[in-house]
């Protein structure tokens, strides 16, 4: 059995080691890849904090990740069109600038992150799903039928946004940029889960009537984790439109949401690597997959269920031999 | 508008949330048993359909195809609880939504490697195709009204099943305390089997049914398995009753905010645009009716008080 | 189908060596929903480069899933690794517009072998951007074209609450001379048309219009040939082509929709292709492996004249347009789209097999109402 | 007599036909253990829940050092100075037994928005929770996950949260329950010496440990308070005896 650290650093290496391989071997879309990857699970971690922390399984966190990358697709629409964003009298000149589109991404995704625990927090267990479920459907369906912004086909941003002091059209430097907010969210993840609010929240996902009789409100501490929870998902929907170049309502959909569970269930719920080794795997596994058979959902159906029947507590779980939180 | 389309879009919103009672009556009835959530719901409606599609094809009958469908779907469900589903009830509702996502990717490429990528075709039967003209000079298609029999024929079913028999006992039991059927001396694993089946081959069932009148398809099950859910929710989670007013709440709201919400905001919106933003709000009014329950009550209508 | 793909592969491993003059990134929906469009589109494509016998082309398929970003990924890898010089394939319009305008720009030729969105055959076109199937909207044109000259003044039109769904509401407007009697939206993905039909019944027009695509359209013939409302209805092709008409049945007989090819239009070529696909998959071709098949031979040919690593001889080449089109007459507009014939064709049965026979001329030579904004 | 710390007037709390709690008013006054004893399904559950804000009472009121906290939440009565320990282990079972300890004092320092730095390495924090462990005796299991700890363990456990909490008054739901004669006695003696910092209601099936430590006994039968008094009065009670103890005796 291994270590839970040193798993993280070997694999935290290998997102270094990989790109700068490709680098040199002239391998760019292997850094497009991993690039994918840590995108992937920046909005992954953001979702383990609410998840892996605080048990809160959110079926709706595509919401967030949606709202981060027409963030980056609406400002960017607007540079590159010339014409400001007019919401009567507030006129909002369009940017290119990677900072202030992330600022947007974090505020527009912690806020609507906001309303909808308030209002999801009134439930529990299977509800709590599928209220979070209904609320990205609702974003999802009007992202499809808003013409403005493109409706289902989605905004196109011919290139990509920029970063002081960096040449984000080189793959190698927007994965290193991408790479750096990720040890970030990390960084926040690890600090968080061994503060005192950190503490308190783990404790409100396993006895809430607990933390109640030491004087502190599980719903409050929920909320909060849910709003730092989309902001992260919504800073990382942002990078994933930039990566792409391209905005649409599929960033909205229920099976993206789905899919962000399966990464830290691959990986490990609420471990600090967790999602970032479900999402190294799930790429990895799309893409050589994709490339043997057609068919190949089969077998990431089947590779999923044998996760889920025989190693509880994830990749992770596998290899420290400790079965991860309950939630 | 005149009060007769009014009624008949009354009639088509019914006959819509029956069959989507069909569906969710085993999707509640499986998590009221068994706690268990299950995704791959859809994927035995598709069973269903296709299995129908294939019978039909190859017989001509749609009595058969009905049965094949039953058949089809309550054997692969049988199949999926023994094998997978089984493993899964003492697990956390995480790991039951990601094994029956597992489930969902299966079945829809399996079906796709089996059937190829095109749309099977099932078609009303002769007998029962066509319109009827119903008291009030309504035109309505004679299998649509045959939809709506075989549904609430279904919910009687459920009903008596439940409340009359010694199987009905049995699952009523275990909703509350599955210690208390184990002491009643009960098989609860050949029990749950049972109900998992029964609940597939409602699905099934509702898969030939509505696949006559659609398209049978891979993914055909994915839009209608989010909204069964929806039902159930609305309805509170493991009741029938709940999911038969869920169900017509759904189909009514989807129906009738299609046809009227667009109508309401041409009385302030030029056309074209009221037409967009109609739909667009219509296309959202389930969930944000899912939601203002959940709100309202968060454990939907008939759900156990917390 | 099995001997197919492994010419194909003959091909690419035989390429992979110093041959490979030209390699064409093909990038379409071969799993999950509505692959079976991206399969015609492959396996039409795939025909002609096999009949075409040569070895200095290597095609290079992936699937996108029918995703956009997998569809960006998937160029960056066709253009970053691949180095292709050439790339086709996408069957959606959002995949197109994700996919289109950076690849182009990076200098590398796009051909589409189906989606044509207003975005880019207008303002958005680009000189290494070609059409070879249609400008969105055009089928609805014909259509519109085909309800004046067939006499209806009065339309019931309706599509999905999308923008593919919008401009074939306005195509069909833009040629329909009559009145509307109501134009819906429907939801994206909707099963069932029981409330459009009833306002269709209520609403006193002579004609429907309908673009629903996919399982949608397959969902709506069957309901409203149950309905017993026995108005005429036109739609685009796209709901009645080969791989869905025989999911549909008996509904679709005697419906008239419009197409730029059909299996019976008179011409060596199509005689040809029609044989040698039903001969090499046991199928009949569809609109969309015809787009594929032409796309691939309209490449061919611009290749003997010019290399692709020259790309403004290989530009020219392109828009020659000489070669032999299964829809007889191909000509590139100004905006690198189709001018071409539109028919209108009706469902017939032959045999067990439901298929369509053309009945005549919707708009002749017509190209399409984005190409003047277009400065290329 | 100055004012009790903790009071119930009339609390009425009823579940359909069942009263479960039917006009009870109970008084527990600086410096004492006041026990409440009865049957199975008196109503005991019941009235701790009304008590610390689980239930919201359906008549009466709930007083804490003279306030009416009746319709307050729990998390503000423990804010208060209600101290708490359940009858079925409340604990984060994931969690070591000193992360459990502090999440007491982080509720008792009001410090759950503090979103950085180790609670580990807050000082005062740590020990705070260090000393209600070592007062109750498992300082030595302080780095054991909770899930493993014996019964009687989290029992023990159980007390020194609320211990964190430097509670106005405490209320405890059997702690005694599963602990052994060993146990039992340590707890006694711990508690007895507990009431000159806060007085305990405590609910309790141990007889043994009642009789030994209460100053003063609330008898409660269907509902009902139906004798109050010292521990002499209630075993001399003919009406506790014939409704209760009657069968033991």
């Amino acid at each position: 059995m291994i270590a839970e650290r040193w798993i993280n650093w070997i694999v935290l290496l290998g997102f270094v080691v990989l790109p700068l391989w490709a680098l040199f071997a002239d391998e760019p879309f292997t850094i497009t890849l991993a690039t994918r990857a840590v995108i992937l699970a920046l909005a992954a971690v953001g979702l383990n904090i609410a998840l892996g922390i605080g048990g809160l399984v959110s079926l709706g966190h595509a919401v967030f990740f949606g709202l981060g990358g027409y963030a980056m697709g609406i400002l960017a629409h607007h540079a590159q069109t010339y014409a400001p964003l007019e919401l009567g009298p507030l006129v909002i000149e369009g940017t290119k600038s990677m900072p202030i589109i992330w600022v947007t991404a974090l505020v527009t995704s912690a806020l609507a992150a906001l309303v909808i625990g308030l209002l999801s927090l009134r439930t529990t267990g299977v509800y709590f799903i599928m209220i979070t479920l209904a609320f990205g459907q609702m974003f999802f369906f009007f992202s499809i039928s808003w013409s403005a912004y493109g409706g289902e086909d989605g905004l196109s941003i011919y290139v990509r946004n920029d970063f002081p002091g960096l040449n984000t059209l080189q793959p190698i430097q927007f994965f290193g940029l991408c790479l750096a907010v990720l040890c970030l969210a990390l960084g926040i993840h690890s600090r968080l889960r061994t503060s005192p609010f950190g503490l308190a929240l783990n404790a409100a996902r396993q006895a809430p009537e607990r933390v109640e009789t030491v004087g502190l409100n599980p719903m409050r501490l929920k909320l909060l984790a849910f709003v730092i929870s989309g902001a992260l998902t919504g800073l990382s929907g942002a990078l994933f439109a930039d990566l792409n170049r391209f905005v649409s309502p599929t960033m909205f959909s229920w099976q993206l949401s789905g899919e962000l569970i399966v990464l830290i269930i691959i990986g490990g719920v609420g471990r600090l690597m967790g999602p970032v080794i479900g999402a190294a795997l799930f790429v990895a596994l799309e893409h050589l997959l994709g490339g043997l058979t057609e068919f190949w959902l089969v077998w990431l159906g089947v590779i999923l269920l044998l996760i889920v029947l025989f190693a509880r507590g994830g990749i992770i779980g596998i290899l420290t031999g400790k079965a991860g939180p309950n939630v | 508008m005149s009060t007769i389309l009014i009624l008949e879009q009354v009639l088509n919103g019914l006959q819509f949330g029956i069959m989507l009672f069909l569906m969710a009556a085993g999707l509640t009835l499986i998590f009221g048993v068994m706690g268990l959530i299950n995704l791959a719901h859809g994927s035995l409606y598709m069973v269903g359909a296709f299995a129908a599609a294939a019978v039909a094809g190859a017989t001509g009958s749609f009595l058969l195809a009905l049965a094949a469908a039953l058949a089809a779907a309550a054997v692969a469900g049988a199949i999926i609880e023994i094998v997978v589903i089984r493993r899964l009830y003492r697990a956390a509702h995480l790991d039951q939504v990601l094994a029956t996502f597992a489930l969902i990717l299966i079945f829809s490429e399996g079906t796709r490697w089996v059937f190829g990528s095109f749309p099977l075709f099932l078609d009303v039967p002769s007998y029962l195709s066509g319109p009827v003209t119903l008291p009030g000079g309504i035109q309505y298609p004679l299998y649509r009204l045959a939809l709506i029999a075989v549904g609430l024929a279904v919910a009687v079913f459920l009903w008596w099943l439940t409340a009359r028999t010694r199987i009905g006992i049995q699952i009523r039991a275990g909703e509350n305390d599955r210690e208390m059927i184990a002491a009643l001396g009960v098989d609860i694993s050949r029990l749950y089997t049972l109900v998992f089946a029964l609940g597939a081959a409602l699905a099934g069932l509702a898969g030939a049914l509505v696949g006559a009148i659609q398209s049978v398809q891979v993914g055909m099950g994915e839009p209608v398995l989010i909204l069964a859910f929806v039902v159930i929710v609305i309805g509170g989670i493991g009741s029938i009753k709940g999911a038969f007013i869920g169900a017509v709440l759904v189909g009514l709201t989807d129906t009738l905010g299609g046809i009227f919400l667009p109508e309401l905001f041409k009385l302030f919106m030029e056309p074209g645009a009221a037409t967009q933003t109609g739909s667009a709000l219509a296309s959202m009014a389930v969930y944000i009716l899912m939601s203002l329950v959940l709100i309202w009550r968060p454990t939907g209508l008939f759900g156990a008080r917390a | 189908m099995k001997r197919l793909l492994a010419l194909s592969t003959a091909i690419a491993l035989g390429a992979s060596g110093a041959m490979a003059d030209t390699k064409i990134g093909m990038i379409t929906t071969l799993s999950g929903g509505g692959a079976g469009l991206g399969i015609d589109v492959r396996d039409g494509f795939m025909l002609a480069i096999a009949q075409a016998g040569r070895d200095d082309v290597e095609v290079v398929i992936e699937d996108d899933q029918r995703k956009p970003d997998i569809a960006v990924q998937l160029a960056d890898k066709m253009i970053q690794s691949e180095k292709v010089d050439i790339m086709t394939g996408i069957i959606w319009s959002n995949l197109a517009m994700a996919v289109v305008p950076s690849a182009v720009n990076q200098g590398v030729f796009y051909l589409s072998p189906n989606a044509g969105p207003s975005a880019l055959a207008g303002k958005g076109c680009h000189e290494n951007y070609f059409n070879v199937a249609w400008q969105n909207d055009n089928l609805h044109e014909a259509a519109g074209a085909y309800a004046n000259g067939t006499g209806y003044e009065n339309s019931f039109i309706l599509a999905p609450n999308y923008p593919a769904g919008k401009d074939a509401l306005t195509g069909y407007k833009r040629f329909f001379e009559g009145e509307i009697a109501n134009e819906i939206y429907t939801q994206l993905g909707q099963t069932d048309y029981a409330a459009e039909i009833a306002q269709i019944r209520a609403s006193g027009a002579d004609s429907v219009f309908f673009f629903l695509p996919g399982g949608m359209g397959i969902s709506f013939l069957k309901q409203y040939a149950d309905s017993g409302v026995d108005l005429p209805v036109v739609g685009p092709a796209f709901s009645f082509d080969q791989g869905i008409l025989q999911a549909v049945g008996g509904a679709a007989l005697g419906v008239v929709n419009t197409s730029q090819w059909s299996k019976d239009i008179d011409n060596a070529t199509n005689a040809a292709f029609v044989e040698s696909f039903a001969a090499e998959y046991g199928r009949l071709p569809s609109l969309y492996a015809s787009q594929g098949f032409d796309t691939a031979n309209l490449i061919l040919s611009a290749l003997d004249k010019a290399s692709a690593d020259d790309a403004g001889a290989f530009r020219d080449a392109l828009r020659a347009a000489d070669f032999d089109s299964t829809r007889g007459d191909f000509a590139f507009g100004p905006n690198n789209h189709p001018v071409q014939t539109i028919y209108a064709r009706e469902v017939i049965q032959e045999g067990d097999v439901f298929t369509n026979k053309t009945l005549g001329v919707a708009l002749a030579n017509h190209s399409d109402a984005y190409a003047g904004n277009c400065n290329m | 007599m100055s004012e009790p710390v903790l009071a119930t007037r009339n609390l009425k709390k009823a579940f359909g036909a069942l009263q479960a709690t039917d006009d009870v008013s109970i008084d527990l006054r600086a410096g004492e253990i006041h026990a409440i004893i009865g049957p199975n399904g008196a109503g005991k559950s019941t009235l701790i829940a009304q008590i610390c804000g689980g239930y919201r009472p359906d008549a009466g009121t709930v007083h804490l050092a003279g306030v009416d906290v009746t319709s307050l939440s729990t998390a503000e009565r423990a804010q208060r100075g209600l101290g708490r320990t359940f009858q079925i282990s409340a604990l984060a079972m994931e969690d070591t037994v000193l992360e459990n300890a502090l999440l007491g004092a982080v509720g008792h320092a009001r410090k759950p928005w503090r979103l950085w730095g180790a609670v580990e390495r807050d000082r005062s924090l740590r020990d705070r929770a260090m000393e209600a462990l070592a007062r109750v005796g498992i300082a030595d299991l302080a780095d054991q996950i909770t899930a493993n700890l014996s019964h009687g363990q989290r029992r023990q456990l159980e007390v020194a949260v609320a211990l964190t909490l430097a509670p106005k008054a405490f209320i405890m739901d059997e702690p005694m329950a599963g602990l052994g004669a060993e146990g039992s006695k340590v707890m006694t003696t711990f508690l007895d010496g507990l009431r000159s910092e806060a007085p305990i209601l405590l609910v309790e099936h141990d007889m043994d440990a009642v009789f030994a430590l209460a100053d003063r006994i609330s008898v409660l039968v269907y509902g009902r308070v139906i004798a109050t008094g010292s521990v002499e009065e209630i075993r001399n009670s003919r009406e506790v005896r014939e409704a209760y103890l009657g069968e033991e005796a």
